[in-house]
């Protein structure tokens, strides 16, 4: 299999572990992801504030960069539709992305007036033939939890983790997102997957704060102290996201929180696909570990451990069940085989 | 001659769902173009192909059909039959050189006054885009169609 | 409570009112005439407890015409765009795209200039227009010398702890095709210019 | 039929009018320029003459007619008027007082369809022209018609034995006809059973509705048939034979006393999900509720122990008068009746699908049937209202609004009962608990007698409403308080301000659905669903308890959101309609039917598969097919289809449509008039 692949400012500098990893994860998983030439910022949150047409000229110069690249000349790239996939692993450059894309389509007025920008620079992007997709939706959807399976040596057992979604890949609904817009649970299928013991977090689709941080901190902070908190509470070793926005916000500024609130959290803060790479057995260094500033190592202390302690299964989640009182409504869940 | 040109499209409408529809835009006050002149039948199932081709044959430009959204049929699925045919036609039609966009199936519920009359407007300028639709051009296919069928009333 | 008085914009003003010059400037469909003032997306937004009106509260002042109120609003430069709001809206209104929208109209009409997010955000595409990519380093000493000059110490140790694990560059990565987006953008802003001069709103 | 195919000849005398409706048809199209052009433009078409009037509607409109009719020796009579919906009928009397058979009428509609929806005074006069013309052609292949006349079964089914159901059935039966009454469950009573107390009033809602359940039982007229459904209809209004699957009880009715010792005896305890909203216990053999109509209890297969694991038979071992019959098999039934009545209720919103407001998920987050449950003195808690741990009473309790309701995520409409409901909890948790009662609503809405009144008395005892659609449930606390609680967060829309509110426990008022198979209910009886699958009724206004279908009636919340007072309505208007099909003995039905030319029929049954009413028979012997005119309801498709154009349709033959197609085509819009010359 064979992706495009937009990696996203982030993820050359400051989210490296994400895509060292992915690329790691990737060769693991035998599938291909062939960068997209010269692609430029998606604006994130942004330019949007400021010029609109500029902002959607900004992606759309991408998205026809990839129109010429993947979907001219398909070769592997093209989805069942006859759409070609472009891969973003950081959930807004994911989101604007497709945003763009649909919005465009519906919007007879600004595409044509996009195109007529685009033509400045020689390029021209016809909506609807680059399919946008987020990394953790295509490696559930495309790959499968058995094939991940598969390569699984080193399972996470005993590991607590949290697994957090942010906003911009679930939200808003634009068509072919996670399975749900507050309670997705993709990522908890995938940690537990790797052995991982999935911890309950129901603050998990709340937002990290954004730029929040950049503009009026102590409302990012606040926002952050919840996530951590509601973790901590929830006894995670560690939480486990798919955005370089909330692994920036989330491990640079935890120590700050606890500077401002008096607060003493020390989560680490990973990338799913550096969780995916010690279960597949590579090395951590090859995954970017220690890169993060809040020290992974008594994480991996913990995997470590219990090394070949496989064979005792990962304790289940304990369900709510008393002998007294009202008996609870019954979920979807209950009747769910563990993996 | 584009400028000026007013197509004449017969609408064939189900008297449960899209003639009401139709109703309802005028209580409701919608304009729409006045291009389209409808006819009322019972169930969109009750469409003769042959009423189609006698239409575009004795100068309309276009036909539109509109019946119940499915699964909402009167006559409970008489409506997928509608469609079924519908997409036959379309294929026998441009088969016939007579481009696929002359004729359109909608579906509009009896509270879609103003969807009706958007697809209505919608048609128009499809259609008038089209220009006038030069059936002579085909007629003699057609008059293998009809006198087949006229042969058979005849024989009543 | 303090008096309010609203003009009836449509008859004083033959031009466009605001609640649909507002829709007609936001991609896609806004759905703001939609809005049944039930307060999902006040009671949804993580900042909500901070902005000055709720997006709901601004959604009534926009049917109102009140222009400048809605205008002066801190409420869109709280937006973190996490899109609660819009997912559960019940009326499908597109509520974080009409914050994109407001905060357009803010910067244009000049409303902002004691804000220090519009700022961020000109910071932040100043990077983007030069190389084409975002630069986080130079973002953040830039905008912080400007609005925040005593806070520098402490964004300076984050600001070490990520040089020490290679998370911040000092130079910026420059795109090769820099002089095509460049030509790209200045005609998008050359189009945006025209409609800003012809009342295109939609482009705006 | 030579008659018709020699039209050129044909000595029609055809009237034509052109009704100005005051100004709503003459303000747009030119009423006196159309009638001139049909007089003129239309003679050759057999047109005798064309007035303008008015109000062709009134009384001296239609005696224009008349007398037209008996004066000028009228044989057919077109109408440009409003749609033929509203005054076809009128048109067709007046013409029958004159002598003429009213099916030679035609009814053009240049109102809804012209004057109203177009603005251009050339185009639309046009336009009526083409209209009219097209009716007048279509009416020349009119042929004189005699409505269908169907005798009418004196027996009803209903369907459903919730409180809609119960009183049409006793309506009816207490005119002293035979009801057959339908129900899923074990028992009758519906939802209504499972409350405790009913808005405004306050009544205890056992209280009011046991009685009607006995009666139900042991009318004489009503047969009762409880753990049944219907599994297939024939036939057609008047004569309908319906199939019931009498599931088997295991329970011999003749010899039980409805004791219940099994009950008590049976070892297997299963959560009640449908009487007790999976909030409490029943056994694998029981009765629903100790009042349940009938007494007789059913053993539920699936959860028993003897029919899954072969051992236990306790019930069997205790049954003091051997009324347990392992051995009893599905029974099917066929019963002739003459109407049927829908009944069936409604299911109450999936609170699971709004994942944020933690049902499932948060223990001590309850439903709205959940909750009455709780309240009521005969259910799990024997009325005391507490936490999911059963002995704890909380100190604040939310109630949400508009849960699954008025929203496009879900459901778009408005539930209707949710605001009432919602303050009867807040007034039982007040009086039982003296709790902090929290109402979170969009708009209160309590329109119907004594409601508002009611809203009053709640605001009165302190119950503290907050104008704002929930946004979240979530335990995850952020502010001291907060711990260990619910926190709903909200938008006070009138304070203009988020607030978080801690509270013990979190009622969600969760919408009204169409039952999940109502789709498959509605295409068994023939009849139709709306998109939110609530049946559609003839008119919503005018024939609300009435469907497309002649002798399927619907009442109840099987046609929409409603409370108790309008579901009791429904059901005695709906008996009321039967009842008068009944006394009449007979019912004419529009002769708009399909027939087949036998000589032309070639045997080859490719209509027999399109009809959905099963209408066409197929006789073998003379390999022909024929329609059966009762149970055709005129949707044509048949003729449509037919190869050989064997099959032809009163009311909507090829001729007539062919004829109308013409008619409308003899006009081109672009002022080009060739056809028109070329024609006349």
């Amino acid at each position: 299999m064979k992706y495009g692949y937009y990696p996203g400012c982030s993820l050359e500098r400051n989210a490296a572990a994400y895509d060292i990893s992915t690329r790691a994860v990737a060769r693991t998983l035998g599938f291909e992801l062939d960068e997209l030439d010269d692609w430029n910022c998606c604006g994130a949150t942004e330019y949007i504030a400021i010029n609109k047409l500029a902002a959607y000229s900004l992606i759309g110069r991408n998205l026809a960069l990839a129109q010429q690249q993947f979907h001219a000349n398909g070769n592997g790239h093209l989805a069942a539709d006859g759409r070609a996939q472009l891969i973003a692993p950081c959930s807004a450059c994911f989101l604007n992305l497709r945003k763009a894309d649909r919005y465009l389509q519906e919007d007879a007025k600004l595409r044509d007036t996009t195109n007529e920008a685009l033509a400045a620079g020689g390029l021209h992007y016809d909506p609807g033939t680059v399919f946008v997709r987020h990394l953790l939706e295509m490696i559930v959807n495309d790959v499968g939890y058995d094939e991940v399976k598969r390569h699984v040596t080193k399972p996470l057992n005993g590991l607590r983790v949290a697994s957090y979604y942010g906003c911009l890949l679930v939200r808003p609904r634009l068509g072919g997102e996670l399975s749900d817009a507050e309670y997705p649970t993709e990522l908890e299928s995938l940690t537990k997957t790797l052995g991982a013991e999935v911890v309950d977090f129901p603050l998990k689709t709340h937002c990290c704060g954004g730029h929040m941080t950049q503009i009026s901190a102590e409302v990012a902070y606040e926002l952050i102290r919840r996530l951590l908190q509601n973790a901590t509470e929830y006894r995670a070793d560690v939480i486990v996201t798919i955005c370089p926005m909330c692994q920036l916000n989330l491990d640079a500024y935890q120590t700050r929180v606890n500077q401002h609130f008096g607060t003493n959290f020390n989560l680490p803060i990973l990338y799913f696909t550096q969780l995916m790479g010690l279960a597949f057995g590579l090395e951590p260094k090859t995954l970017g570990f220690g890169k993060e500033i809040v020290s992974a190592e008594n994480a991996l202390i913990k995997i470590q451990r219990s090394p070949e302690s496989a064979a005792a299964p990962a304790p289940s989640r304990p369900r709510k069940k008393k002998e007294e009182g009202l008996p609870m409504p019954r979920m979807p869940e209950d009747e769910e085989v563990t993996a | 001659m584009s400028e000026t040109f007013e197509p004449v499209i017969i609408g064939f409408t189900c008297n449960w769902c899209s003639y009401r529809a139709a109703d309802l835009a005028g209580t409701a006050r919608v304009k729409y173009a006045p291009n389209v002149r409808l006819i009322r039948m019972m169930c969109s199932g009750r469409l003769d192909p042959t009423f189609v081709m006698k239409a575009l044959s004795g100068g309309a430009d276009g036909v539109l059909i509109t019946g119940c959204h499915p699964g909402e049929c009167h006559y409970i699925e008489q409506n997928y039959k509608a469609l079924r045919r519908f997409i036959l036609l379309k294929r026998t039609l441009t088969q016939m050189g007579i481009e696929p966009g002359r004729i359109k199936l909608v579906w509009a519920s009896a509270a879609e006054g103003v969807k009706l009359a958007e697809e209505i407007s919608k048609m128009v300028e499809e259609v008038r885009a089209l220009g006038p639709l030069n059936w002579n051009g085909h007629d003699q296919t057609f008059e293998v169609f009809e006198t087949s069928k006229v042969s058979e009333l005849e024989a009543a | 409570m303090e008096e309010i008085t609203v003009s009836i914009p449509d008859t004083v003003k033959p031009k466009l009112r605001f609640l649909e010059e507002v829709s007609a400037a936001t991609p896609g469909v806004s759905r703001l005439e939609m809005c049944i003032q039930c307060g999902t997306c006040g009671g949804s937004c993580p900042s909500g407890a901070d902005m000055d009106h709720t997006p709901r509260a601004l959604f009534a002042m926009i049917r109102a015409g009140m222009r400048d109120d809605v205008l002066q609003s801190n409420a869109p430069w709280y937006c973190v765009s996490c899109y609660y709001c819009m997912v559960r809206c019940p009326q499908e209104v597109h509520v974080t795209d009409l914050m994109y929208t407001l905060k357009r109209m803010a910067i244009r009409e000049g409303y902002t200039d004691h804000e220090a997010a519009p700022d961020f955000s000109q910071t932040f595409i100043g990077y983007v227009e030069q190389y084409g990519r975002s630069f986080e380093l130079g973002l953040a000493t830039r905008f912080h010398l400007a609005h925040s000059p005593l806070r520098k110490v402490g964004i300076g140790t984050l600001a070490l702890d990520m040089f020490a694990r290679d998370r911040l560059s000092f130079v910026p990565t420059r795109i090769k095709g820099m002089d095509g987006l460049h030509a790209i953008l200045e005609k998008a802003k050359a189009i945006t210019r025209d409609a800003e001069l012809t009342g295109g709103t939609q482009l705006l | 039929m030579s008659d018709e195919l020699n039209l050129e000849n044909a000595e029609e005398r055809i009237g034509v009018y052109i009704c100005h409706c005051g100004t709503n048809i003459a303000g747009t199209v030119d009423v006196a320029e159309v009638r001139e052009w049909a007089e003129k433009r239309l003679k050759s078409r057999g047109v005798v003459l064309a007035r303008d009037y008015k109000f062709m509607c009134s009384s001296l409109g239609q005696e224009l007619i008349e007398k037209d009719i008996t004066e000028n020796r009228l044989t057919r009579v077109v109408v440009a008027a409003c749609s033929p919906h509203l005054h076809e009928n009128t048109f067709r009397t007046a013409c029958k007082r004159a002598g003429l058979n009213p099916y030679l009428c035609e009814l053009v509609s240049i109102r809804e369809q012209v004057s109203w929806v177009h603005t251009d005074k050339h185009a639309a006069t046009d336009k009526a022209k083409a209209v009219l013309s097209g009716g007048v052609e279509r009416v020349r292949h009119h042929q004189p018609l005699e409505p269908l006349r169907v005798p009418i079964h004196p027996a009803t089914l209903v369907v459903g034995g919730g409180i809609a159901g119960i009183q049409t059935a006793l309506e009816i039966a207490d005119a002293g006809r035979r009801v057959y009454l339908v129900e899923r469950e074990p028992s009758i009573g519906g939802h209504m059973s499972q409350f405790d107390k009913t808005f405004p009033t306050l009544d205890c809602s056992a209280c009011i509705l046991t009685p009607k359940m006995v009666s139900a039982g042991m009318h004489p007229n009503i047969t009762l048939m409880t753990w049944s459904e219907v599994t297939k209809v024939d036939g057609y209004v008047g004569n309908f034979a319906v199939t019931i699957k009498q599931k088997a009880r295991c329970v011999k009715t003749d010899l039980c006393t409805g004791c219940g010792i099994c009950q008590e005896k049976c070892p297997k305890k299963v959560i009640d999900e449908v009487y007790e909203a999976g909030l409490g216990y029943r056994k694998a053999v029981y009765t629903p509720f100790p009042q349940a109509v009938p007494k007789f209890p059913v053993i539920d297969k699936p959860n028993c122990t003897y029919f899954q694991k072969g051992t236990c038979k306790a019930c069997e071992k205790f049954c003091p008068t051997n009324a347990i019959d392992f051995n009893q098999q599905d029974e099917l039934i066929t019963v002739e009746v003459g109407n049927i009545v829908l009944a069936t209720g409604y299911d109450l919103f999936d609170a699971r699908r709004i994942p944020h407001y933690g049902y499932g998920r948060l223990a001590n987050v309850f439903t709205s049937l959940e909750f009455e449950r709780l309240t009521n003195a005969a259910g799990p808690t024997n009325g005391n209202i507490v936490l999911r741990d059963g002995k704890t009473t909380p100190k604040v309790v939310g109630i949400v609004h508009c849960v699954g309701s008025r929203d496009r995520n879900y459901n778009n409409y408005c539930s209707a009962i949710c605001c009432m409901q919602s303050l009867k909890f807040a007034h039982l948790v007040k009086e039982r608990t003296g709790a902090t009662v929290y109402n979170f609503y969009i708009d209160m809405r309590t329109a119907a007698k004594a409601y508002d009144e009611f809203y009053q008395r709640v605001l009165e005892e302190g119950t503290l409403f907050v104008r704002g659609r929930v946004a979240e449930v979530t335990d995850a606390a952020r502010l001291p308080g907060e711990e260990g609680k619910l926190i709903i967060q909200v938008e006070d829309t009138l304070a203009g301000k988020q607030r978080r509110i801690p509270v013990d426990m979190v009622v969600l008022s969760a919408g009204l659905q169409s039952r999940h198979d109502s789709k498959e209910v509605a295409k068994l009886f023939g009849i139709s669903c709306s998109a939110d699958a609530w049946f559609i009724e003839k008119h919503p206004k005018l024939d609300p308890v009435s469907t497309m279908t002649d002798g399927v009636f619907i009442a109840g919340c099987c046609t929409g959101p409603k409370d108790i007072p309008n579901s009791v309505s429904q059901g005695a208007a709906a008996a009321a309609r039967v009842l008068t099909y009944i006394d009449r003995g007979e019912i004419t039905l529009e002769p708009v039917r399909a027939s087949i030319n036998e000589m032309k029929c070639s045997g080859c049954r490719i209509c027999n598969n399109l009809c959905p009413f099963n209408a066409i028979l197929f006789h073998a012997d003379r390999m022909v097919s024929e329609v059966n005119a009762a149970l055709c309801q005129g949707c044509g498709t048949c003729v449509a289809a037919c190869p050989a154009g064997a099959i032809s349709g009163t009311g909507f033959s090829n001729e007539q449509i062919m004829s109308q197609i013409e008619g409308l085509l003899l006009l081109n819009l672009n002022g080009a008039r060739e056809k028109e010359l070329a024609y006349a």
